[in-house]
């Protein structure tokens, strides 16, 4: 049986690796959507690894409705986005920066 | 003795018409005058009744009103007054009297909110005299600073808003060290009444970081020496009645919460810092009387007079600490030196604003080079500016003189330095008063180019009344001190009491 | 079973849902539409008030405290209601899903504060964000909201994201999602098994992200660009309603479950705190924007609000519930009166907007000035009154250094409410300023009730003094 | 004898009141209520005096006003009715009525001429005030309203520049004196708990035991008070270190020089040591210091008065050096002797300034000697009156000036105080020569008035109301030594008021025996021979001319610039003031509090607030960055501490 820990260390590593997309990312916000979508991956990775390790159904039952969740986000996310798109002709990052000080 | 709640009255009458002044900003000029003077004619009437009334041979609280306010933290809707708060009741509603009959002579834009914030602040002051809840005592003296904030800003000078901004902040951060050490002793005592925190057995750390915050909260309000730089500003750039109320009034606030808190609860941090205060009040008496021959602004001057004659009366109090131990009689002496002078320097620093407010009338300048040979155009003005003049300078037979002299007296207890070096502001207050006096009301001035006419009416009765009190407090000043004498020693035995 | 239609949060969710039908056919007629709005929220508050406390539900709490806060949510929701209709009209950008929405989200706000376990609580937070999203970028031609919707989307959602890996390591050491369990486990667990630690970590990153929702300091990032971004309306919705809730929230999270290591908790809040208040009182200071100044002092609110909380003893826990709803009454206050205002027919924008004021609409001026000094700490008002109670619960716990910390602050922010009174009062009017008065009376109310409480202020002090005995789950 | 007393006091200042409600009434209303208020108090001090001396009841001592009757401390207004004040207070308002009277036709031109009349009735109640004082608040008080009122009169003219300085000068100079009043008056009440003149006579020996630690050292308590005391009367008798205010005093109109600053408020210091005089007797040390100021005042003084040329500038000096004589001799303890020369330095010191005064005005306002002359025939009323009064000034013998200053002299060398002596005896000879020299310098040589008033008839010199007080004045000057001399020795007049009374006795008996033989005495003495030489040198050198000396430049400078006062006081003190208290408040209270303390902290916080707004850049990313490091950071600080 593979110990429980190793898994914990994945699901971290994959967490971290996402935060890392989102600050180390320049290009456009597209890329910050997946790394978005990697977060929650490595959540719903970590909670059905430790439902299955405590041996109950909750945890797997939590990751359902997370998907559904992520699900209506990131639909709000791209709407967003192109309403961004539509009114600044761009989804750079470096140029969302009029809101400062 | 009263079937009407005689203090309450004192204070939310004056609040209700001005706020009503102030809302209603429609109405007329004159009928705004007439409202504020009947108000302030009725607070005068009804705080004389409460004189009248106060029998002064028991001296202990009277016309207490003690309701419940905040049932949870316990803190009392609790107004009291004894002899030190009656005087200065008196003094504050004879003051808004006299501005209310200075007002009608002076015309502002919406004036009528400019006579609101005036009755608020007196309403105000009256809350601050009487409040014997140490919440309800903070929060009368935190809410002066907005009716004064607004006077000074909005019918102000030309550097008002920086003037104004700084006088609020000063305080401001003042009086919220004092909330801190409030609350600190309200914990221990857990109960916001003052005569409880008499009683506190502190020990000599608390005592002495109580004393620090009691000290800066009220020696900004009094102004002391190094705390002082927001008055001349406020001074310069404040209305002419609002440096009256400013200089007469509000600096009392400070004094009298010193003899209030500082004196009874941190006697034995007191007694260990008294020579430094001292030192304190010496510097503000003499360097400030320096400071104030240099000025070149007419306000400025007295500003720096009144904060110089207000370090007679922190040296008077804390005399008493100096004292306490082998001369307590001295140390009474003092304690009552230091009230009458308060009251006297309201009287005499009013009626040097009132001067400078009817000469800034017509020569639309306050610096003292524009202002030259009045008493060729004004005889009975300048007659009378002479008399605040010399009074100012503590000439006796004028009530500046009785204050002072006491203060002396008991200075000379303690050490001959600090007499000496007392008794030196008769030379100070008499070179810059009198210089005052010489550059503008003599020398000659044939154009009259600054448009000088005979004051009117009403500015005379004001100037009148005040030439009267002062005499009358100078020559047999036995009224004031039989109406002090029992308060001051019921603290002084409180304060030897507490520490025995 | 059957009860459960009689609780407000599904009476609104069906009737919003009939409303969104009906309202295709009322395309021109919005405000009837407005008005059934307003008779669902009526019907709701009254639903509220009947609920009938029950115990059997382990994951969702019904008792006499969640429904008293869920009235006050709905109570708080028809004021904005109403400032905002009056706003939109004005701007005549009116849309009924606005309101749809905001009504989706309060349903959020109320399945926060009666939940009893971790899924319960992320669902509730995730359905309010996604109203919230929505709102913020309402206003579709204007680049700013959209980029503010997109900040706080990208942000929002990474918070959540953390929240979900809190949630994940909670009940993976402690096997269950619900308060009561999680709690027992908690409270017999040995202090250097992993359970320990990763429990802690649970703890933090739940702690981070509640913070992120509440504004607190160093996660306070987003709040005054979405705050000058978003619609004035969405900010009124965004400072009152979400804040009491998540106050609710961190009230039940941190008093049931994570009660045994109270030690941890309450000195990350201390620091949160005390770093929101000074940045809120420093950032705010040279502001130009009244919306980013009136963000930041949001700021600083929270700080005294999770600084009063973070002492863990019943005076702190009733002075943060006092300081929260003074908070949302003054930010109600203050956010309606700039809803009102506008300057040469576009909303408020830069403070020397409302110069000279006091000229021109003395009589907002008047309102102005209160709300400013109220929310300063100005003793006459009921903003002193709040910080009073906070002063005094600190030094009871004998945190002198950190009141006058506290107390110092509140001086340096004092200066940035004078600013405002200053363009207003003392300044000469540049631009055409003109008002609209359609709910004034609402908003005087409102202005008037800051004073009247300030000098009684026992009325404000007993209710919530009957809120904090209602409040028997927790044992401090 | 109290409400006559009262009545006294009072009427000079009801006087002031009536005249301060009727301004702007009628020139002849002001005069008669001016002059009738303090004819009544003239008439009655002559009353009292006379009812006093027959009935001989003792000094009476009763409060009329209570100042403050707390439980620490009573302090009342009362009135001391003895010979000495009696006496004084005659002395006081025969001179201010007569001044009164010259004053209607010397100011009659002037604007504000009713204004004078209230100044001159409010002095001489503040006046009567010091002299029926009973206790030491009231001394105090009488004494400040003095300065007060001198003040107001010096700067009468408002107009004239020079005069409002003067008056600024003096009001300052006389409070420097007033602090070491003050002091002492704040010590007595401290120690002693009572202010009243009778309770500190009582336990004077008392006082004289017990100690009081001034600036460290410790001081005997009544030596410490009297010193203190005398400091006060220094300043308000222009005594050495404080006597610079006088000369410039003279800027006021002449009848106030001769009112004020030669008759009454001068003698003010004098009076009240000798009021004082049992306190003064206890302390040997004071006295001595006393003795030689008043002796080098008195010499030095009159030194300078020969280098000056304004007529009212040398007879200005001339009372300081008078005064110094007064001095000298309270510091002997002769306080019988001093009060007698100031009674007569009174009357022949007003005759002069009047005589001055009339000169002025025939002379169009024309003060410099130097420039008028020969008035001799022109006017004979005014010289006849000068000549007597500087008859008596000089001290020719049966002059009552002869009887004061003489017997002065003669008793400070009879008890043997020898530097002293010496000191008088030499500033005979400078009296004399300034005396002279405006007498010669006026009266004779070719004259100096305009062709067309040179041949009008002398009779219309100047009107009746100038001329008849010159008159009355110079009876007292002349023959009032012979009339009261013997009675003042033995000590009939002023009974047991004065202390020291055997000394005078001793002195009396063993040196005068009696007026008549002590006037025969007198020409055999050296203080004639250096009278004579003194006039003859005097007649030579400014009559005929006969020869010139040239002073040495140095000592002429250091004469006029009156050994430096004059230069300290009206040029040095000024301006280091200014300088000093601009730099005091440019340096502390602006840089260093207000800018420095204040201004910087709000700076400092608002740069630090704009460079923290940096912190947010408005960038997702960075924000994000923000929001991980916070959570890392509370892992961490998580980490260690558990």
């Amino acid at each position: 049986m593979i110990p429980i820990s190793y898994y914990l260390i994945l699901s971290t590593i994959i967490f971290t690796l996402s935060i890392a997309g989102i600050f180390l990312n320049r290009k456009n916000i597209l890329v910050l959507l997946m790394s978005l979508e990697l977060m929650f991956l490595s959540v719903n990775f970590n909670l059905i690894t430790l439902g299955n390790y405590l041996g109950d159904l909750t945890g797997q039952v939590f990751v359902f409705f997370v998907l559904t969740v992520v699900a209506a986000e990131s639909a709000i996310g791209l709407a967003l986005l192109i309403v961004l798109f539509r009114n600044k002709k761009t989804i750079d990052v470096d140029d969302l920066s009029e809101l400062k000080g | 003795m009263f079937d009407y709640p005689i203090l309450s009255t004192l204070i939310w009458l004056p609040i209700f018409v001005g706020l009503i002044l102030v809302a209603s900003n429609d109405i007329g000029k004159s009928l705004s005058t007439t409202i504020t003077l009947l108000t302030t004619l009725i607070i005068l009437i009804i705080s004389i009744k409460l004189f009248q009334s106060y029998d002064h041979s028991v001296g202990n609280l009277q016309f207490i009103e003690k309701f419940v306010w905040i049932s949870g933290l316990n803190i009392f809707y609790y107004l009291a007054v004894d002899g030190i708060s009656v005087s200065l009741v008196l003094l504050t509603s004879f003051i808004n009297f006299l501005i209310a009959i200075y007002a009608s002579s002076e015309d502002y834009n919406n004036k009528s909110s400019y006579l609101g914030y005036f009755l608020i602040l007196e309403g105000l002051l009256m809350g601050t005299f009487s409040a014997f809840d140490s919440i309800l005592f903070y929060i009368f003296f935190e809410s002066l600073l907005i009716p004064l904030f607004l006077i000074i800003g909005i019918w102000g000078g030309e550097n008002r808003k920086y003037a104004t901004i700084k006088f609020f902040l000063y305080t401001f951060f003042g009086s919220v060290l004092m909330l801190i050490s409030i609350i600190y002793l309200a914990n221990l005592a857990d109960s916001f009444a003052i005569e409880d925190f008499y009683y506190l057995t502190l020990s000599f750390e608390e005592e002495i970081f109580l004393l620090l915050a009691f000290l800066i909260g009220f020696g900004i309000k009094v102004p002391m020496w190094p705390v002082h730089t927001w008055l001349p500003d406020a001074h310069v750039e404040a209305p002419t009645s609002g440096s009256v109320i400013l200089a007469s009034v509000l600096l009392k606030v400070g004094g009298y919460g010193m003899i209030r808190f500082l004196l009874p609860i941190t006697t034995e941090a007191g007694i260990y810092l008294s020579d430094y205060m001292i030192y304190l009040s010496l510097i503000a008496i003499i360097y400030i009387s320096f400071v104030a021959f240099a000025q070149e602004d007419m306000k400025k001057l007295i500003a720096y007079s009144s904060v110089a004659h207000m370090g007679f009366v922190t040296m008077g109090i804390f005399l008493v600490f100096n004292l306490m131990g082998n001369n307590p009689t001295a140390a009474a002496i003092g304690l009552e030196g230091a009230m009458v002078q308060m009251i006297s320097h309201g009287l005499i620093s009013a009626a040097l604003f009132f001067c400078i407010g009817i000469m800034y009338k017509h020569s639309h300048s306050r610096l003292i080079k524009d202002n030259f040979g009045v008493a060729q155009f004004m005889p009975i003005f300048s007659f009378m500016m002479v008399f605040f003049l010399m009074a100012n300078s503590g000439l006796p037979g004028t009530s500046g003189f009785v204050g002072e002299f006491l203060v002396i007296t008991s200075s000379l207890g303690s050490s001959f330095l600090f007499g000496f070096l007392a008794a030196l502001s008769l030379i100070l207050s008499a070179s810059y008063s009198l210089k005052l006096g010489k550059n503008v009301l003599f020398g000659d001035n044939q154009k009259n180019s600054q448009g000088y006419l005979e004051c009117k009416s009403n500015e005379k009765i004001v100037l009148g009344s005040l030439v009267i009190f002062v005499l009358y407090l100078g020559i047999s000043p036995d009224v004031l001190f039989n109406l002090l004498d029992k308060s001051v020693s019921d603290i002084i035995s409180s304060i030897s009491l507490g520490r025995a | 079973m059957i009860e459960l239609f009689y609780i407000p949060e599904v009476i609104l969710s069906i009737g919003v849902l009939l409303i969104i039908i009906l309202d295709l056919y009322l395309q021109k007629h919005k405000y009837i539409s407005f008005s059934l709005i307003q008779l669902l929220l009526v019907i709701a508050s009254l639903y509220a008030l009947t609920e009938v406390p029950q115990q059997n539900y382990s994951s969702y709490e019904f008792s006499e405290f969640t429904s008293l806060i869920k009235f006050l949510l709905i109570l708080g929701a028809i004021i904005i209601f109403q400032y905002t209709y009056s706003h939109l009209n004005h701007l005549n950008s009116l849309k009924i899903e606005y309101f749809t929405i905001s009504i989706l989200g309060l349903v959020g706000t109320m399945v926060m504060i009666s939940a009893y376990s971790l899924l319960m609580l992320y669902l509730g937070i995730e359905l309010l964000s996604l109203a919230l999203y929505a709102l913020i970028g309402f206003n579709k031609h204007s680049g700013l909201s959209s980029e503010a919707a997109i900040k706080y989307y990208v942000l929002g959602a990474m918070s959540s994201g953390i929240l979900l890996f809190g949630i994940s390591l909670i009940y993976g050491f402690t096997g269950s999602i619900n308060y009561f369990d999680i709690a027992d486990q908690i409270r017999n667990i040995n202090s250097n098994s992993v359970q320990y630690l990763g429990i802690i970590f649970g703890i933090i990153f739940i702690t981070a992200s509640l913070c992120f929702k509440f504004g607190a300091a160093p996660f306070h990032i987003w709040v005054p660009d979405i705050y000058q971004g978003s619609l004035i309306s969405t900010t009124i919705l965004l400072s009152t309603l979400p804040k009491i809730a998540v106050f609710i929230v961190f009230l039940k999270l941190y008093f049931i479950p994570f009660m045994a290591l109270e030690y941890v908790w309450s000195d990350i809040l201390i620091f949160i705190g005390i770093a929101s208040i000074i940045i809120g009182s420093i950032f705010a200071l040279t502001q130009e924007n009244i919306k980013r100044l009136l963000a930041y002092s949001a700021i600083s609110n929270i700080g005294f609000i999770i600084l009063a909380m973070a002492l863990v003893s019943n005076d702190g826990l009733h002075a943060s519930l006092y300081y929260t709803i003074v908070y949302s009454f003054t930010a109600l206050a203050s956010f309606g009166v700039v809803t009102h205002i506008t300057s040469n027919s576009h909303g408020i924008e830069d403070i020397s907007d409302l110069a000279g004021l006091s000229k021109t609409h003395p009589y907002y001026a008047i309102l102005i000035l209160i709300t400013m000094l109220s929310s300063a700490g100005i003793p006459p008002l009921i903003g002193f009154h709040a910080k009073l109670m906070v002063i005094q619960a600190l030094i009871n716990n004998s945190y002198i250094l950190l009141s006058i910390i506290v107390v110092l602050m509140t001086v340096v922010s004092a200066y940035y409410y004078l600013r405002v009174i200053k363009t207003v009062y003392f300044e000469e009017r540049e631009n055409l300023i003109s008002t609209y008065t359609s709910s004034n009376i609402l908003l005087s109310i409102n202005v008037i009730l800051l004073l009247g409480l300030g000098i009684f202020p026992f009325i404000l002090f007993d209710t919530t003094n009957f809120l904090v005995n209602l409040l028997t789950v927790i044992s401090i | 004898m109290i409400a006559l007393t009262l009545i006294l006091l009072l009427s000079p200042l009801i006087g002031t009141l009536l005249l301060l409600f009727c301004q702007n009434s009628s020139k002849d209303l002001t005069i008669l209520i001016s002059n009738i208020s303090i004819l009544i108090a003239f008439l009655l001090s002559l009353f009292l005096l006379y009812l006093f001396y027959s009935a001989n009841p003792g000094p009476i001592s009763a409060n009329f006003l209570t100042f403050a009757d707390t439980s620490l401390f009573s302090l009342h207004f009362g009135i001391y009715i003895d010979s000495l004040a009696l006496i004084m207070s005659s002395v006081v308002t025969s001179v201010s009525l007569l001044v009164h009277y010259y004053s209607i036709s010397y100011m009659k031109d002037d604007t504000s001429f009713n204004r004078f009349f209230i100044y001159t009735n409010f002095f001489t109640f503040s006046m009567l005030l010091i002299v029926f004082a009973n206790n030491f608040l009231q001394l105090f008080i009488g004494w400040e309203l003095v300065g007060l009122s001198s003040y107001l009169l010096i700067g009468f003219w408002i107009k004239k520049e020079s005069a409002i300085k003067a008056n600024y000068k003096a009001f300052l100079v006389n409070r420097v004196g007033d602090i070491g009043l003050l002091l002492g008056l704040c010590l007595i009440l401290l120690s002693y708990n009572t202010t009243d003149y009778n309770q500190i006579f009582q336990i004077k020996n008392s006082i004289n035991i017990d100690s009081v630690s001034i600036f460290g050292f410790t001081f005997n308590a009544l030596s410490a008070i009297c010193l203190l005391l005398f400091i006060g009367a220094m300043a308000k008798s222009a005594q050495v270190p404080l006597q610079f205010w006088l000369p410039d005093s003279m800027e006021g109109p002449t009848p106030i020089s001769a009112l004020i600053h030669a008759a009454t408020m001068v003698t003010a210091g004098i009076y009240m040591v000798a009021r004082l005089s049992p306190l003064y007797e206890l302390t040997d040390g004071v006295l001595i210091f006393i003795l030689y100021v008043g002796s080098i005042t008195a010499f030095f003084l009159g030194l300078v008065a020969l280098v000056q040329n304004d007529i009212k500038r040398i007879i200005a000096y001339s009372t300081i050096s008078q005064l110094g004589y007064m001095t000298a001799a309270l510091g002997a303890s002769l306080y019988s002797l001093a009060m007698f020369h100031l009674i007569t330095h009174a009357f022949f010191k007003a005759l002069l300034f009047l005589c001055a005064g009339s000169i002025i005005i025939k002379c169009h306002h024309e003060q410099d000697i130097r420039k008028i002359g020969g008035l001799r025939k022109y006017m004979p009323i005014t010289y006849l009156a000068f000549m007597y009064a500087s008859l008596s000034l000089i001290g020719f013998p049966i002059t009552s000036g002869f009887y004061s200053k003489e017997s002065i002299i003669d008793a400070i060398g009879y008890f043997g105080h020898t530097i002293p002596y010496l000191m008088l005896l030499l500033s005979i000879f400078t009296t004399t020569l300034y005396t002279s020299k405006i007498f010669f310098k006026v009266f004779f040589g070719e004259s100096t008035l305009p062709k067309e008033e040179q041949n009008e008839n002398p009779s219309n010199e100047n009107d009746r109301q100038m001329l008849l007080p010159l008159f009355i004045l110079t009876a007292p000057s002349v023959f009032l030594g012979l009339f009261i001399y013997d009675p003042l020795m033995i000590g009939i007049l002023f009974q047991n008021s004065l202390a020291a009374n055997e000394l005078i006795m001793s002195f009396y008996n063993g040196y005068v025996i009696n007026s008549f033989k002590f006037f025969l005495h007198s020409f055999t003495t050296i203080n004639f021979l250096i009278l004579l030489i003194g006039l003859i040198f005097s007649y030579l050198y400014y009559y005929k001319k006969a020869f010139s000396i040239n002073v040495p430049h140095f000592i002429r400078t250091t004469l006029t610039k009156e050994y430096g006062f004059e230069s300290l006081s009206s040029y040095l003190i000024p301006k280091v003031q200014n300088i000093f208290t601009k730099y005091l408040w440019r340096k502390i209270d602006i840089s260093t509090i207000d800018n420095g303390l204040i201004n910087n902290t709000s700076s400092f916080i608002n740069n630090l607030s704009s460079k923290m707004k940096k912190l947010q850049t408005g960038f997702i990313y960075h924000y994000s960055l923000i929001i991980i490091s916070a959570l890392i950071f509370l892992l961490i600080l998580m980490r260690l501490t558990y």
